[in-house]
């Protein structure tokens, strides 16, 4: 368990980045932080793994408070993926790159092994084991990273912007990935700006504004608390749009929801829209 | 629409303080002069007249503040000790302190204050010019005397370079910390914690060149012909021009009386 | 222009601030070295010795700013970058007990030069941590000439060998892609080089 | 008026063993705003580098066929030539600020003080762009500390002020959040209407759906489809090979399963509400 309680972050000029900050992050849990560019979604997940350090109240991971751990030793427990990944690669090769830790860390060769071979086939970079990581496709490069943290084992994993530059193939594997992990009981928490994702694959959202978090609920109320989409300022999905425009019920985030509302409820649906229209 | 600020660029860039709107060509020649005198005069006393004047020029030009950290910093670091090894490593005749093996001679002593006030005087120049003068100045007056655009961006650019590599910097020593790289451990650690830092520094860096060099290129920089610059610096004075005159020929007077004596 | 010296104009300026980052990094993981000149030798290797030489250049006029006596061993940073430039040429980069070796030549210019040029500039005496240890040799009786020589040439190995394996570790891992766009870069690509398309 | 053509392209980067483009005809006309999508390596940044000239000016590596702009080879063209006729943005907002100025007033004038304009003209166009952009509140700010977003914007602002016809914008928004994506394609909406012929690469679908002329979509180093937005983005099969579509054109896919009414897939959220409230009329 992640529990961040009470927590404010300053930087060492003075500048608050979040305030009163509390958070329960349960094993196996997956959670998606969304808003927009300087609500303070990264400072707030560095407080995880202690990259920052609280400036009042606490973190705890798994009973360690992070004040009394260096982030080397934190990074035991949370993995995390940052944005980009080219601000951490430098191994010649990318087995190499997914291995480095693992000789860091000394373990034996079989279970370095055991542990590479996973790692590699949950994000999909099988054919490129033996090319120089920079030479791999940008994309690409970012499931590098996610190897490198998955190999770690690590119950809680925190990924900065997965999405983007991903084609429909990237997407299909981060969400196979996830689901993987959250079988073995592992916790996924993402930071995001695609909504859709959000909508497709996490029930709980985070929603920040403003250094704060300013909801934390399933991702259909989120998507329907119009307070806060406004104040997150969140591009809702468009399927969730739609069934607001046609005042249809029922929080519906997703396709299938909607046409089932559509099939069911056409009557109802057409009274509301042909009355907001006309 | 800010159009003060817009339009203010069809005058020339001036502060208002004479010696920073002074032409960095100017300058240059002037704090050439000051560099010379310390190394014809060979005096101690006149070192340290020189080294009070750029702390008044300093005052003159509203810099004083950030001269004199450097100054100091450089004064203490260098010149300081430049002025103790002399002090204790010179051999002489008339011993003034013996310590264990070291002998501390007046000889010694009388070597160490003139070179470290020397050595303090000349690099002043130095110091004091880059504080009153704005590198993209600089620059300016060295296209104007027909140096290529790419000399000032790849000089300007270092500038920046420094930097932004230096705030990649943090951020890559997070990533690698987060990863479970120990930075703050024992030497061993902290020595293999080199490469994961530069290793990623250096090569984002070059990727980054080649994004840089593509944008560049779309905004004509390799474009064959003579740029026009938004900035631009007034054309000397009159009377910039009599100081620097009069200056010039004092100083050669000032050289050449002192060759004769 | 030709293509492969445009990267170049936008690689010196990295050089630069590689010359001068590494000093913060070394700072922030309290190492005692230097290692100041890894920017020039790697542009030297990648580009050739001009541009390496430029890099040189210019990081030793910046750090002149706050410490105007390095000006006097300007040549010593436009050397390295020069003779970074002919090694790489030669193969040299290319092994690391050959590029270990070389740290002996850069020694030579950075400890031989760089000592004639304190005796020159600063009768044996500079200002930092070697100037001590040359005072302590003179007391003991070397000549001024002879002491400076044997601290600077020392303490520059000293820098010189993780200097340049750094940079060996360094250019082994540019990609391939990148090296085909550099003057020198092919040197360093290896025979197998299987890079997929973009 | 065919305005850039391609004509059997293919081409290959040093040390490839791929074709990262392989066969490519097609003809771009003037005044149209291109989508052009497909899974990642299928050869959409490697057109915008072949259009813009950077292969074979800055890329090495084989090209083969012909490409010509306003009918001159690509080859033909001098490289400084062509960046005074195409515009060229992509996604990395951090390399695309020059590093040598100090205001962003400087840095979006930068490239007209290259193309050597005289000091009124290139101050006066200068605060054209500032005004027609929205960027007043950024001129005295030094490019160096924006964030991601805003230097996006201040990087269309100094392309835009060279004034070119073609535009070649590479994934403009894969880095920046939606509120500064909105303001990306704000920019791109007055582009187009300005008559530009535009190269879009992006993988937002639905922004593609909703600007777009034409959509070409590539897969493996050649054009798969080509045609209008309604058409192509419409298509259920590019979901299986591995391309978005945009989620109303799935759900229209869907309700037409469930035997509901659609005249025609919607690709567009108001497309969509159009043919909800429609179709439910009709069935009524």
């Amino acid at each position: 368990m992640i529990e961040l309680k009470d927590v404010t972050f300053a930087y060492p000029n003075g500048y608050i980045a979040n305030e009163n900050l509390n958070l329960v992050i349960n094993n196996g849990e997956r959670v998606a932080i969304i808003g927009q560019n300087g609500a303070g979604k990264t400072t707030a997940v560095k407080l995880m793994n202690r990259l920052n350090k609280p400036t009042t109240g606490d973190v705890i991971v798994d009973g360690n408070n992070t004040k009394e751990r260096t982030t080397a030793q934190i990074s035991a427990y949370v993995g995390y993926v940052f944005q980009n990944p080219d601000e951490q690669i430098f191994n010649s090769t990318v087995a190499m790159e997914v291995e480095y830790m693992l000789k860091y860390r000394k373990l034996d060769q079989k279970d370095i092994d055991r542990r590479r071979d996973r790692a590699v086939e949950l994000t999909g970079i099988q054919d490129y084991l033996k090319m120089n990581p920079l030479d791999v496709p940008y994309s690409l490069r970012k499931f590098i990273t996610i190897a490198v943290v998955l190999a770690m084992e690590t119950p809680y994993i925190i990924l900065d912007e997965p999405t983007a530059g991903q084609d429909l193939q990237g997407l299909k594997t981060l969400s196979n990935m996830m689901d993987a992990l959250q079988d073995e009981g592992r916790s996924v928490i993402t930071i995001t700006h695609d909504m859709e994702f959000v909508a497709d694959h996490f029930t709980r959202v985070v929603a920040m504004a403003n250094k704060q978090i300013i909801a934390d609920d399933t991702a259909d109320n989120i998507f329907w608390n119009a307070e806060v989409i406004k104040e997150a300022r969140i591009k809702e999905p468009q399927i969730g749009e739609i069934a607001k425009e046609l005042g249809l019920k029922g929080n519906i985030i997703h396709r299938r929801d909607l046409v089932d509302a559509l099939s069911h409820q056409k009557k109802a649906f057409i009274r509301g829209g042909s009355n907001e229209k006309e | 629409m800010d159009y003060e600020f817009a339009y203010s660029f069809k005058k020339p860039q001036l502060t208002n303080n004479w010696i920073l709107d002074m032409n960095p060509l100017s300058k240059l020649n002037l704090l050439i002069i000051l560099f010379i005198i310390p190394i014809t005069v060979q005096s101690w006393k006149w070192n340290v007249m020189i080294i009070i004047f750029y702390f008044l020029v300093a005052l003159v030009a509203g810099c004083f503040k950030r001269f004199t950290r450097l100054y100091l910093r450089f004064g203490l670091m260098v010149g300081l000790l430049l002025f103790v090894l002399r002090a204790l490593f010179i051999p002489g005749e008339n011993l003034l302190y013996k310590l264990w093996f070291i002998n501390i001679t007046q000889e010694g002593v009388d070597s160490g204050l003139q070179f470290s006030t020397l050595v303090v005087a000349i690099c002043g120049a130095i110091i004091l010019y880059s504080i009153v003068t704005r590198a993209k100045d600089f620059m300016y007056m060295i296209e104007k005397l027909g140096a290529s655009r790419v000399i000032s961006y790849v000089i300007l650019s270092s500038f920046q370079s420094i930097i932004d590599l230096g705030e990649m910097s943090k951020v890559i020593l997070d990533s690698q910390r987060a990863r479970g790289i120990e930075t703050e451990g024992n030497i061993r650690q902290r020595i293999k914690a080199f490469i994961p830092i530069l290793g990623p520094l250096f090569l984002g860096a070059i990727s980054n060149a080649e994004e840089k060099a593509i944008a560049m290129d779309a905004r004509a920089f390799s474009m064959p012909i003579k740029n026009t610059h938004l900035c631009h610096l007034r054309s000397l004075p009159v009377g910039e021009k009599a100081i620097l005159i009069a200056a010039n020929i004092a100083f050669i007077g000032f050289v050449v009386w002192r060759l004769m004596a | 222009m030709k293509q492969s010296h445009k990267l170049t104009i936008f690689l010196i300026p990295i050089g630069v601030a590689v010359n001068f980052i590494c000093g913060q990094i070394i700072l922030l993981l309290k190492l005692p070295i230097y290692l100041d000149s890894i920017g020039t030798i790697a542009v030297g290797a990648l580009c050739g010795g001009i541009p390496g030489a430029i890099v040189g250049a210019i990081s030793n006029i910046l750090n002149s700013i706050t410490n105007p006596t390095n000006m006097a061993y300007i040549i010593l940073n436009v050397l390295f970058g020069l003779l970074a430039g002919f090694l790489a040429k030669r193969g040299v980069f290319n092994s690391l007990w050959k590029t270990t070796l070389s740290a002996l030549a850069f020694a030579i210019v950075g400890g031989g030069l760089g000592s004639r040029i304190t005796y020159w500039f600063f009768g044996g005496l500079g200002a930092g941590t070697t100037g001590a240890i040359t005072g302590i040799l003179m007391q003991m009786g070397f000549s001024a000439n002879t002491g400076v020589f044997i601290t600077e040439f020392f303490a520059d190995i000293l820098d010189k060998i993780p200097t340049v394996i750094i940079v060996f570790l360094i250019l082994q891992r540019i990609p391939a892609k990148t090296l085909v766009k550099l003057p020198q870069g092919k040197l360093f690509i290896k025979e197998k080089a299987d890079t997929k398309g973009i | 008026m065919s305005y850039i053509e391609l004509k059997q392209v293919s081409y290959q980067y040093p040390l490839a063993s791929e074709w990262a483009l392989n066969d490519v005809t097609y003809s771009f006309e003037k005044g149209k705003l291109y989508g052009i999508i497909g899974a990642n390596r299928g050869g959409k940044t490697t057109l915008c580098n072949l259009v813009r000239g950077f292969i074979p000016h800055f890329y090495q590596g084989e090209l083969m066929g012909q490409v010509l702009i306003e009918g001159k080879d690509i080859r033909e063209w001098e490289n400084h030539q062509l960046s005074t006729e195409i515009g060229y943005i992509f996604q990395n907002p951090f390399s695309q600020i020059s590093g040598v100025k100090e205001t962003v007033f400087e840095e979006i004038a930068l490239g007209l003080e290259n193309l050597g304009v005289d000091k009124d003209e290139m101050i006066e166009r200068t605060i054209q762009v500032v005004k027609w952009l929205k960027l007043e509140d950024l001129i005295k700010k030094n490019p160096n500390n924006l964030s991601g977003g805003q230097r996006q914007r201040v990087a269309f602002a100094s392309i835009i002020v060279m004034n070119h016809d073609i535009l070649v914008i590479d994934e403009p928004t894969s880095q920046l959040d939606p509120s500064s994506t909105a303001e990306v394609f704000e920019i791109i909406h007055m582009l187009k209407e300005q008559k530009k012929t535009i190269l879009l690469v992006e993988h937002k679908v639905e922004l593609i759906a909703e600007y777009a002329d034409e959509v070409l979509v590539f897969e493996k180093g050649q054009i798969a489809s080509y045609g209008s937005p309604a058409d192509i983005l419409s298509r259920k099969d590019l979901m299986e090979r591995g391309i978005s579509i945009p989620s109303v054109a799935l759900l229209g896919h869907e309700m037409r399963e469930k035997n509901m009414a659609m005249d025609s897939i919607p690709i567009t959220k108001s497309q969509a509400l159009e043919q909800i409230l429609k179709g439910g009329k009709n069935d009524d």
